[in-house]
């Protein structure tokens, strides 16, 4: 039993680090967050030259076989500092969908997207709450001349994307086909997030589809999508494990220097008290962070119920720990202009992806 | 005991009822109805028809323009008001510098001030905390210094305030300010009104977490203050405020507000078919039952002659922890649907995410909330209170 | 509308405060713990003489028409000192039901138990959890010769109780009989319970009943039944009110007293805090008897959804004052010769007793 | 980074299995099955059965007798005992006074002490506490007075200890003991062992509100200790005594008896079908996994060279959380069955209520639970340390 990173994963977390404090200032980042795309360009240009794009592919895809662990290490450093950039959509749900499908023109989108050149989203949302990829209600009708009718919501970075990897019932089968946006019949509704990404809603009207944009079907698409969903939910929750830190320590750094009756208000017991538990709170979910991605990393049965537990708990205590806060902080705890209303911001958002906090307590029994 | 109130007061909650089922403005009650936004104009127009009926001053004595109604047609009247899902009233005029000008002020301001108070012709702003003092507000700094000039005398005021609400529409501003740093901090306070056009008096937004523009920076650079602007007597602005503060007690609790909201999530919880929200809010239904009889019991004494202190800090501390649990309830109910974010504003189109109705402005409800455990003396200022002057510990 | 007591309730409240004060010492209270009845006999008596066991007859039956205002008072009062005596058994549960039925011998049992002289118990409690006494298995079988068989557990005062109101199952209908302690065929099983009471099971075989032992049957019994608990939920409620009380003013106390680093342990701000939250449930809770109490002496329709609601709350706020208090007084708190642990007794007994928190929570919501 | 264990930690860890399912003395481990009470016999049985195994010594080096075992070992080996439903072991001697006697005792006290506390030959007690100091330990009284008597060197003892576990079955106790008044208080105090037959030393049961007879009042008048009974040097017994914590740090948390509690409840909760208990079990069984991982991410820092500070006393926080909670939920699932009262040895006759039979001693154990936030530095306390050593505030 070994739960010490090893070198190479120390280097890459440093080198995440490196690349934050020194380039992701928050003042910074508030001013790409009102632009179209809601993200820095040349950032994401960097993450690709960097490599960081490429780093869950398999080597046959161009990647470096990096798995859970490298992701959670990269997602706890980017949760820190509130990156914007679209990763999560990008690499972790359609990428890591096209590279494990059996679709033969996969290597043309994978090289695009590792290169930032295209992106793509995976729309897979309908109607109902803490939806779960199943009973598709998109059809993809007809047998030579396929036409595809329907909606699919809450696409992740769906404003940016080029490709869509979108869920459909064809005949009864859970089928995902690419379809790129400037095709006809597909009308697209941008909106920002409470965080300040970007999410679209996609109607399709008789699109028409090509088998050739059938990226898997049956029995795989479902496994695809299970495990694509299971990733990106460790990956918010690693999210959210980095964002705690950041918020008990600035929430302690503010409190030492506020000073309320002669003296900083860190002095006050109760605040002491409420930020050990925001530490204690996140050193909880830290280990559920451990368990979970070295469960994925071996590959073990357990994966699923881990994901489960650990994104249920950070369901609970991020919220717990970005409220607590912004409430330590006072007045300037709900002022945009300081950060820490946006990790409060963050562990709403994340909590309500990919199903919330009982969703999966509920899911984690009956598993 | 009894619970039912009096044939007068049933008399009275069905006039209540009445007014607000007829003559609160339509365009106002739509507005609300569809959860959009409401205009400086809607604000000022559903004052004013409270004005017209002769209600705006609910809390004041008849001498100076109110109602005079006993304490429980006040409360009548706010759970009315909540309970239809009003606007809230906006209380810097008739819940707060009214009762102190009425107090404490001499005739002529009395004269000059109360009356744009009940016509809601004068909208006030409340200068208290400053960026050094939030909870600790007595080591306030903004300072006036009294001048002479042409044999009239003035106070110049320089210095700051924060989280001024609404201010971007005020037309006044009643401030506490230091005249004296020399004794102790709480002694050189004074209660000083401002006319907010005069020269010097800058407003700066504050852009909450939730993307509103609801609270305001306001800058005092050698402002110029006629002496007679000044409320009782110098050096006693703290006793002034502290009698505010007790003034402002009753209706915090907004039990009628959330009564209606918690009507909408048993509704969803309901719909939705969730064990889980569905046991959530009923526990939270107690949390009201309670809360509302707490306020009831310290109303009753009130009634009595008694005279309810410290432990209706109580009203505070519950009240605003319900009003956060009822937004974070809905917020839980939308799931999902709550992260595409159209703002207080709503999403500056007619195309809306398609989630149900109530997921549209959860997020932004709950995140407009997160102050109000932070505002008027944070929760755990308030608990200090209460182990101070009711524990005795 | 009016939340005031009247003159009469506070001379009657005052009335119990003295007898506390001056008869209910706790190191006197500890020797009766012990004897075989659990309780002190002198002190039955006196409730007896002062009228208090004839409370809430009616004045025919030779009571004082006093309600569930009063009962409450009193029951907050008992709360206060931990009253040992089985006013709740017999007067609440088996007085209610005698008195209000249309048993033509009740007069001769109500006698005896207002002048303290017999008492009895309510057996209607059998094997599940929060039992709510329906689905009787105790079978009275016959049609001439009745004869009974079955068992009752968690007969409150059982080993005390002279006669016994059982509810049983005559053809499918619920009905209530009287039966003497020594009637040939019962054999009873005494218990402590946790908080130093009795509690008793009785197993019937072959118990021959005569049908003027019959005290009420079908849609008379339930609502018998139905309002008997919902008064004794009402009382047990009000005495956790009462207990409530006690602990957090005994914390205050002996946080005071109570010396460590230099300086009484009440100055410690978390301290303070945990006390104000034990005040504040206590005063929550107190308002939701206020709520309950008047609905039932109003006879609203809403009287059992308030009892439910408070004796939810009642359940969760009582566990959390008794735990807290026994947390601050440190070891002491944990002492059998102190009071504070046996608050807490009491507290979770209350919690267990006429259907837990969440049973009543889910009564609550489906009423 | 590997969740398995090696598999020499495998075969280590069916090797103590093995042990547990064969040489654990079956009456006790009947006992334990049953929820009958155990005799001090019986806890000198199990005791003795790891003695025979080279066990006892589990978290000891090998020069001293002890095993040697690495973290991971140590930690395997506590894990099994507590899945096993082992009763807990008796720390006072081996994981308490032993260390400190092997590190700071001198060689003719450890040739005196260890070989018995290794075959459980003595029963060790602690007197730590005392009436008028709990959480701020240093403040302790009872005083050692050093006398010469007949060429000879005693310690005069005067005082009295409380809170003393199991004092009535201890042959001997370490005592801190106040031997100057005149500088800071942690320096006038030193680490003493005490013959518990010594004239002068009464124990006084204390009686807890489980109904048991598991912690004692300890009263010394006069009691003569040879000075020869000091370990290290006078007046250093308070580093003794904060090393001795760090040292007792293991284990703490008792995730492995929390699982096999965990088990058990999960079972009752579906069988009752309560899906608001099986809701709260679920979450527990959460707890209890982020408690076990956040001890193995010490472990692994601890194997690796680190030294796992403050942080450890998340340990003792959320474990004994973790331990009442368990508790609390078994008296939730009895309902009004855990009312009839057995207390720690049990109804006393052989007729039980008819309850199911988690419901019997559902209540004592809930009761018994209290003290675990309370003691060993209560959970306030750790909060304090955590709040200071690690948040630097």
């Amino acid at each position: 039993m070994n739960l010490n990173f090893s070198d190479e994963q120390n280097l890459l977390r440093e080198q995440i680090q490196k690349f934050c404090n020194s380039d992701y200032d928050f003042y910074d980042r508030e001013n790409f967050i009102n632009t179209e795309s809601g993200f820095d360009p040349e950032k994401w240009k960097l993450f690709a030259d960097q490599g960081w794009l490429a780093m869950p592919f398999s080597s046959e895809s161009g990647g470096f076989d990096f798995g859970p662990i490298e992701l959670s290490i990269l997602f706890e450093e980017f949760g820190k500092f509130l990156v914007l950039e679209p990763y999560l959509s990008n690499v972790v749900l359609s990428g890591y969908i096209l590279d494990n499908s059996s679709f033969d023109k996969k290597n043309e989108y994978i090289e695009k997207l590792i290169s930032g050149e295209e992106q793509i989203s995976l729309a897979y949302m309908e109607q109902n709450r803490n939806y779960d990829f199943k009973n598709i209600t998109c059809l993809l009708e007809g047998t030579d001349s396929l036409s595809l009718n329907g909606t699919k919501n809450l696409v992740l970075n769906g404003s940016n994307a080029d490709n869509y990897l979108v869920t459909v019932n064809h005949n009864d089968v859970t089928t995902i086909v690419v379809i790129n946006k400037d095709t006809e019949g597909l009308s697209i509704n941008n909106f920002k997030t409470v965080d300040d990404r970007r999410i679209s809603q996609l109607n399709f009207e008789n699109v028409s589809i090509n088998t050739d944009q059938i990226v898997s079907t049956g029995d795989e698409a479902e496994q695809l999508l299970k495990d694509a969903i299971n990733y990106g939910t460790l990956c918010v929750s690693a999210e959210a494990v980095g964002s705690m830190e950041s918020c008990y320590l600035k929430t302690v750094e503010y409190t030492k220097s506020r000073e309320q009756f002669g003296q900083p208000i860190s002095n006050f017991q109760v605040l002491q008290h409420k930020m050990v538990d925001m530490f204690i709170e996140t050193e909880l979910c830290k280990s559920l962070l451990y368990k979970s991605m070295i469960d994925m990393h071996e590959n073990n049965d357990s994966k699923y119920r881990s994901v489960s537990a650990l994104k249920s708990q950070v369901g609970i205590s991020g919220k717990k720990v970005g409220e607590d806060a912004v409430q330590l902080h006072g007045g300037m705890g709900v002022s945009e202009e300081m950060s820490i209303g946006h990790y409060l911001k963050r562990f709403i958002s994340i909590d309500s992806q990919f199903g919330n906090s009982h969703f999966h307590l509920k899911k984690f029994n009956n598993s | 005991m009894e619970l039912s109130f009096s044939s007068k007061d049933i008399e009275f909650r069905d006039e209540v009822r009445n007014f607000l089922a007829n003559e609160y403005p339509k365009n106002v009650k739509e507005k609300i109805e569809n959860g959009d936004p409401l205009t400086k104009e809607d604000i000022v127009d559903w004052h004013k028809s409270l004005s017209a009926k002769g209600w705006m001053g609910f809390n004041w004595p008849v001498e100076y323009g109110g109602t005079g109604w006993s304490p429980a047609q006040i409360y009548i009247f706010q759970n009315e008001l909540g309970l239809a899902g009003c606007p809230p009233l906006i209380p810097f005029g008739v819940s707060m510098v009214g009762p102190v000008i009425y107090t404490f002020g001499n005739q002529e301001q009395k004269d000059r001030f109360l009356p744009d108070i009940l016509n809601f012709d004068t909208w006030w702003c409340q200068g208290y905390s400053e960026p050094g003092s939030g909870s600790d507000l007595a080591s306030l700094k903004t300072k006036a210094e009294l001048v002479n000039e042409n044999g009239k005398d003035y106070y110049i005021i320089n210095g700051s305030k924060t989280w001024t609400t609404l201010a971007q529409n005020a037309d006044w501003i009643f401030c506490l300010v230091r005249t004296d740093s020399s004794g102790k901090k709480q002694e050189g306070i004074s209660f000083l009104l401002i006319d907010m056009k005069s020269p010097g008096i800058e407003v700066k937004p504050i852009i909450t977490i939730d993307g509103d523009h609801e609270v305001n920076s306001v800058f005092f650079t050698d402002v110029k203050v006629p002496a007679e602007n000044l409320i009782g007597e110098e050096g006693k602005g703290w006793t002034y405020a502290k009698f505010l503060l007790a003034h402002e007690r009753f209706g915090i609790a907004g039990v009628g507000a959330s009564k209606r909201q918690l009507e909408r999530l048993k509704e969803i919880s309901k719909d939705l078919g969730d064990d889980d929200l569905i046991a959530k809010v009923s526990q939270l239904e107690i949390d009201i039952m309670a809360l509302e009889f707490t306020e009831l019991r310290l109303l009753s004494a009130l009634e009595g002659g008694g005279n309810p202190g410290a432990e209706s800090s109580i009203l505070k501390i519950k009240g605003t922890e319900i009003q956060q649990r009822l937004t974070e309830l809905f917020v839980e109910a939308a799931g999902e649907f709550a992260i595409p974010y159209g703002g207080p504003d709503g999403y500056g189109s007619n195309v809306k995410p398609n989630g149900p109705e109530y997921t549209n402005d959860a997020l932004s409800k709950y995140l407009n909330m997160r102050k109000v455990t932070i505002y008027g003396g944070s929760n755990e200022i308030q608990k200090n209170i209460i182990s101070k002057f009711v524990l005795g510990v």
